[in-house]
C-alpha cells in the first residue's frame, strides 16, 4: 500500500538548486533512507513531505487525507523548563502515556523523570524527543538523524523498534550519516543530482 | 585564623547541639513576655487623648516593623559570612530568617495600614515609612523567590546571598530619598513621633512586648533553621546519629 | 480544544517567568509612579488612571513578549503544526488562557489600584471589566504583532502592534472617565465587548496564517 | 577591553529586536499617556516628567531583559569565561556598550519630550544629562538582576532588580523638581554621578561572580 | 610534557554520584577518549576539567597558568542572528581568521557564509561552531561529541586536523560515542566504576 508519493520535486533557495526532479514513494512496511552530506538538503526534503514547506516545483501527494505522521527533527520540541514525566504528560493521551514510560524505562531515563529537563545530559533530551515518536501509534515515522548523540545501547533499541514498526506496516522515512541497521532504499543527495538506489 | 575560629564555632552540628538546650527555654521566655506585654497594652493601659483605643495596635504595630528591619540586617551579616568565609550555616540561617521577615514584615504592613484607617483616614501614603517597608517586603519575596528556584542549593545560597547584601544598601537609600519629598511626611495628626512623647503607661508595655517578641523570634527562627539543616545535611552523618 | 487549553495553562503555570512577572510588573510600575513624583492625593487622583491605563498597556506588551517564540523556536509548533488540523485553535488557546491567568489578574491589580486611590466601590467591578476587555483586545493584537516578528525580535512587533493598540488606549481613557462622571458606560462597555468578540474570533485565524507562513 | 566592546556593540546593532525596540516603547508610551487622559495642558505639564521617569524605569527594564540569557543559553558565556581571565570586562563592557546605544537614545527620547511638553531649552540639556545617568544606574541595576535570574526569567529579575530601582527613580524625580524649581540642581547631578561611578566599577565585579556561579 | 592533571575525582549530583575517585592525566600530543553512555557524565567531567565546575571531591591541576584552552561543548556558542563570516569576524583576530576561512573553505561553507546562521543547516552549524577550535592554536583541544552532525567528510578532514595536531604537541580530550580514527587512551565512565586502558 503506498503511504504518499512525490512526483518531480524541484526546491530551488535563493537561485540555489537544492534538488532537481526527485520523484520517489514509500510504501507501508517500507523504509528510505535519505543521504547526502552537511546542506545537501536533507532535512527540507522531509520538511516537504510533510507539508511544512512547499516545493519550488512538483509535487507530493498523501493518498490518505489523514496519514498518521509521526515527526522527529533537529529541533526536540520539548520543553526544558518542565520535568521530562511533564512532558510527556503534555503530549501524550492516557493510552499511550503508558508506552511512553515504557520507553522512559527502556531508555534508562527514570531516575531523571523528574528532574528538569534542562538539567539533563544531551542524549537523554534526545531519548525524551524520540519518545514522542516511538509511543505513539502512527502510518508514517519520519526521523531526521535520530541516532545523533544516543549511545550505543539506545541506538539498538531505536533499531529494533524501528525495524518491528516496519514489519507491522509502518513507513519510515529516515536521514542519518552512519547506516542503520535497517533494511532501506536509499535516497543520496548530491550537490548536482540525486539518485535511488 | 579567623577563619579556622569561625569555622569551628559554626558548624552546622555545633549550632543544633547549641540551641539544643536552649530554646525551649527561649520559646518560654519571649511568649510568656509578648502575653504580658500586650495583655497590659490592651486591657490596662489607659486610653488615648487623642486616638480613644485604636493606638493600641502600637503594641502589635511598632514591635514588629522594628523587627523587620533587624532582621533584614541580622541576613545581612550571615550573608557576609557566607561569602567571605563560606560560612555554611549563615547560608541556612538566611534561608531560615526570610519567611520570618517577610511574616513579620507583612504584620507591620498590615497592622499600619490599619491604623491608617481611623487615624490619616487612609490606609495608604507614600512617605518614607511606608514605602521602604513595603519594599523591605518585596526584598524579603525577591530573596525567598531566588533561592526556591535553583536546584543547586550551593548556587542558590551563594546567590542569595549577593542579593541579600547589595539590597541591605537599598533600605537606607530609600529612607533618606523618601524623606526628601516635603508634602508626603506623615501629617501631624499623630501624636507620638518620638518616644520622648510617649506616656511611661503606654511605653512600658510597648518595651515589654518588643523585648518579648524578640524572644519569640529568635525562638522561631532557631526552630526553623534546625528543621532547615537538617534537611540540608540529611545524610550526613551526624544527622542520622542525631535524629 | 479541551487538550490545548490544558497543556497551555501547564505551561504557563510552570512559567513563573511569563505569569508573575507581568503582574509583578504592574504592581511595581504603580507603585514607582507615585515615588517618582511630588504630589497631594488630590492630584494623584485625578491622574491614577492614566496610570494605570498607561502601565496595562505596557505589562500587557511585556506579558505578550516571545508568546509564540518558545514553541517556534523549540519546534513544539511544527509539531502542532503536523497533529491538528485546525491550526487557529491552537493559537486561541494560547490568547486565552493567557487573557484569563495574566490578563484578568493584571486588570485585577489596576483595579485594586484605583480603588486604593479612591475610587468607589460600585465602581471596582466596572473598572475590572473595563480593564480586562481592553486586555482582551491588547493581547490579541500583541499576539498579532508578535506572530508577524517572530525569530526578528520585539522590534517589529512594536511597530506593527503598538500603533494598533493606541486605539484602544483613548477608547479606555474615554470609558474611564464615563466611570467618573456616570455617564455613557454601558454604549462603551458594549461597543469593547463587540469589538472583543470580533477579534477575539478573527485574530486566531489571522495569526496562525501568519505562523504557517513562518513555519513553511 | 576594545575587543570586547566592539563585539558587543556590534551584536548590539545586528539584534534591532534589543536595541531599537525599547526606543520604540519609549516613544509610544509617551505618546500614549496624553491619549488616554482628558486634561489641560498646564496639568499635562505637571505630570509628564513623572510620566516619562516611569517610561524610563520600564523602558529600561525592557530593554535590559534577556541581556546575559542569550549568551548564557548559546554557551558565548562559557566561552568567554574560557578565554577572559578577568570575566568582569565582559560585563562591564555589555552594560557600557547598552547604555550607550539604547540608555542614552532613550534619555534623549524622553528629553526631547519634555522639551516638546513646554521645558525651556536650556533645561533640555540638563534633563538629558540626568535621565542618562539615571539610566546608568538603571542599567547597571537591571543587569544585576537580570544575571541573578538567568534562565529564570523576567519575574525574578523583577523580584531582585525592581526594589533596588525605586530608589533611582525617587532621586530622578527629586532631581527633576530641582530644575523646575531651578534649585540644588548640581548637588544632586554630583551625588548621582558619584552614584553612578561606583556603581558602575563594582556592579560588573558582582555580576560576574553571580555569572560565574550560574555557569557553574 | 604533563598539560594537566586531575587527581581522585568525585562528582555528585543531588546525592548521585556520577564518578568517584578519577584520577588521570594528559600529555603533550596525547589524546584521551573519554566514553561512556548517555548522561554517565562525559560532559560534566569535561567541565570539571575545564574549571567550569567543581568537583565534589579531589583536584584539577593544570601544570601551566596560562595553559591555552579551546574547548567546543554541546552548546555552538555561534550567534545565529549572525552570518557565518561576522561570526568568526567576532570570535578571531586577524591572524586566525586567515585560518577560520581555510576551514569554511575545506567545509564547503564559502556559498554560506553571508547568510544567516540561523539558516543553515545542522551540521553546517556544527562546522561553523568547530571552526572556533580548529582555527586556534592552542595547547589543549577539549571537544564533546565533536562528530556529531558532520558528513563522513568533514568526519574525516577532523580526524586528520586532530592527528595532525597531536603530532604537533597539543593535548586532546574528546567525547564520542564512534570511536574517532584517533590514537587514543580510553577512559569509560560506566554506570558506578570508571575504568582507564
Ligand atoms: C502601612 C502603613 C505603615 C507602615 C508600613 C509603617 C511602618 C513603620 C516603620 C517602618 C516604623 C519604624 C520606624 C523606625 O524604625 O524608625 C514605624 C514606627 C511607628 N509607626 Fe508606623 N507604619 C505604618 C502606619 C502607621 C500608622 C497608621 C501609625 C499611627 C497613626 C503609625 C505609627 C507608628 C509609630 C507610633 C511608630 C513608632 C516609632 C516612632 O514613633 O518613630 N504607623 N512604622
Ligand atoms: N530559509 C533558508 N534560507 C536560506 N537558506 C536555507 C534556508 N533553509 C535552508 N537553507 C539552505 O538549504 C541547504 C540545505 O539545508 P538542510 O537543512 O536541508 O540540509 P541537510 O541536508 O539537512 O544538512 P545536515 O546534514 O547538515 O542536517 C543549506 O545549505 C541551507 O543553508
Ligand atoms: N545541574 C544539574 N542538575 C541535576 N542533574 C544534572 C545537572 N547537570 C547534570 N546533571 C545530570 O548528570 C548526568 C550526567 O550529565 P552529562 O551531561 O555529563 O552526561 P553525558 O555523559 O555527557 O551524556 P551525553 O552522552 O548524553 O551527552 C545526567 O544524568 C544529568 O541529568
Ligand atoms: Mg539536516
Ligand atoms: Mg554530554
Amino acid at each position: 500500500m503506498k503511504l504518499f508519493s512525490a512526483k518531480n520535486i524541484t526546491y530551488s533557495i535563493n537561485e540555489n538548486k537544492l534538488f532537481h526532479n526527485l520523484s520517489f514513494s514509500v510504501n507501508a512496511s517500507e523504509c528510505l533512507h535519505i543521504k547526502g552530506g552537511n546542506g545537501s538538503g536533507k532535512s527540507t526534503l522531509l520538511r516537504i513531505i510533510l507539508g511544512m514547506t512547499s516545493p519550488s516545483k512538483g509535487l507530493v501527494e498523501s493518498c490518505n487525507q489523514d496519514l498518521d505522521i509521526s515527526y522527529l527533527g533537529h529541533k526536540n520540541a520539548i520543553k526544558n523548563y518542565l520535568t521530562p514525566r511533564e512532558n510527556l504528560d503534555l503530549i501524550f493521551n492516557n493510552i499511550e502515556l503508558k508506552n511512553a514510560f515504557e520507553w522512559v524505562q527502556k531508555f534508562g531515563l527514570s531516575h531523571v523523570q523528574d528532574e528538569l529537563t534542562a538539567n539533563l545530559s544531551f542524549g537523554q533530551q534526545k531519548k525524551l524527543a524520540l519518545i514522542r515518536v516511538l509511543a505513539k501509534s502512527s502510518e508514517l515515522i519520519v526521523l531526521d538523524e535520530p541516532f545523533v548523540g544516543l549511545d550505543h545501547a539506545a541506538a539498538d533499541q531505536l533499531n529494533n523498534f524501528l525495524n518491528t514498526k516496519l514489519l507491522q506496516g509502518v513507513g519510515l522515512i529516515l536521514t542519518s550519516h552512519i547506516n542503520p541497521m535497517i533494511d532501506c532504499k536509499v535516497l543520496e543527495l548530491g550537490r548536482n543530482n540525486a539518485e535511488i538506489n | 585564623m579567623i577563619t579556622a575560629f569561625i569555622h569551628k564555632f559554626s558548624s552546622p552540628k555545633s549550632f543544633v547541639n547549641l540551641t539544643e538546650k536552649i530554646y525551649p527555654f527561649l520559646i518560654i521566655f519571649g511568649v510568656s513576655m509578648l502575653i504580658f506585654g500586650w495583655a497590659w497594652g490592651l486591657f490596662f493601659a489607659p486610653q488615648d487623648a487623642v486616638q480613644g483605643n485604636s493606638y493600641r495596635i502600637i503594641f502589635l504595630h511598632v514591635p514588629s516593623v522594628i523587627f523587620a528591619e533587624l532582621i533584614y540586617f541580622f541576613m545581612a551579616v550571615c550573608a557576609l559570612m557566607h561569602l567571605v568565609w563560606r560560612v555554611k550555616l549563615a547560608a541556612y540561617l538566611i534561608k531560615s530568617a526570610a519567611p520570618i521577615g517577610a511574616m513579620i514584615t507583612f504584620i507591620g504592613l498590615f497592622s499600619g495600614s490599619i491604623w491608617g484607617i481611623p487615624t490619616w483616614g487612609t490606609w495608604w501614603q507614600w512617605d518614607a515609612r511606608i514605602t521602604s517597608t513595603l519594599i523591605l517586603f518585596i526584598m524579603y519575596l525577591g530573596i525567598l523567590t531566588l533561592h526556591g528556584s535553583f536546584s543547586n542549593l550551593e548556587k542558590a545560597d551563594r546567590l542569595m546571598s549577593i542579593l541579600v547584601i547589595i539590597g541591605v544598601i537599598n533600605i537606607p537609600i530609600i529612607k533618606k530619598s523618601v524623606d526628601w519629598w516635603s508634602t508626603l511626611h506623615q501629617p501631624a495628626s499623630i501624636s507620638v513621633s518620638g518616644s520622648s512623647s510617649i506616656d511611661p503607661s503606654m511605653l512600658y508595655p510597648l518595651f515589654i512586648s518588643v523585648i518579648g517578641l524578640g524572644f519569640t523570634l529568635i525562638a522561631l527562627g532557631i526552630l526553623t533553621s534546625r528543621s532547615y539543616i537538617f534537611t540540608r545535611e540529611k545524610n550526613k552523618r551526624w544527622v542520622l546519629e542525631h535524629v | 480544544m479541551l487538550r490545548l487549553i490544558k497543556a497551555e495553562s501547564f505551561k504557563l503555570s510552570k512559567k513563573l517567568k511569563s505569569w508573575l512577572g507581568p503582574l509583578l510588573i504592574m504592581v511595581l510600575v504603580l507603585i514607582a509612579f507615585p515615588l517618582s513624583i511630588d504630589i497631594s492625593q488630590y492630584d494623584l487622583d485625578k491622574f491614577y488612571f492614566s496610570i494605570i491605563v498607561v502601565s496595562l498597556l505596557m505589562t500587557a506588551f511585556v506579558a505578550t513578549e516571545g508568546m509564540f517564540e518558545e514553541d517556534f523556536e523549540d519546534g513544539s509548533l511544527e509539531q502542532e503544526f503536523l497533529i491538528e488540523k485546525d491550526f487557529y485553535k491552537v493559537v486561541f488557546s494560547k490568547i486565552l488562557v493567557y487573557v484569563a491567568f495574566i490578563g484578568i489578574p493584571i486588570a485585577f491589580i489596576g483595579a485594586l489600584f484605583s480603588f486604593a486611590n479612591g475610587v468607589a466601590i460600585v465602581s471596582f467591578a466596572k473598572i475590572l471589566l473595563l480593564l480586562s476587555l481592553s486586555n482582551l483586545l491588547l493581547f490579541n493584537l500583541f499576539a498579532f504583532g508578535n506572530a508577524l516578528s517572530i525569530n526578528k525580535g520585539a522590534m517589529l512587533g512594536v511597530l506593527t502592534a503598538l500603533p494598533l493598540a493606541l486605539p484602544v488606549i483613548i477608547l479606555l481613557g474615554r470609558a474611564i472617565r464615563s466611570i467618573q462622571f456616570d455617564e455613557g458606560f454601558t454604549a462603551i462597555i458594549a461597543l469593547m465587548t463587540g469589538i472583543g468578540l470580533i477579534i477575539s474570533a478573527i485574530m486566531p485565524i489571522i495569526i496562525s496564517a501568519v505562523l504557517k507562513t513562518h513555519i513553511d
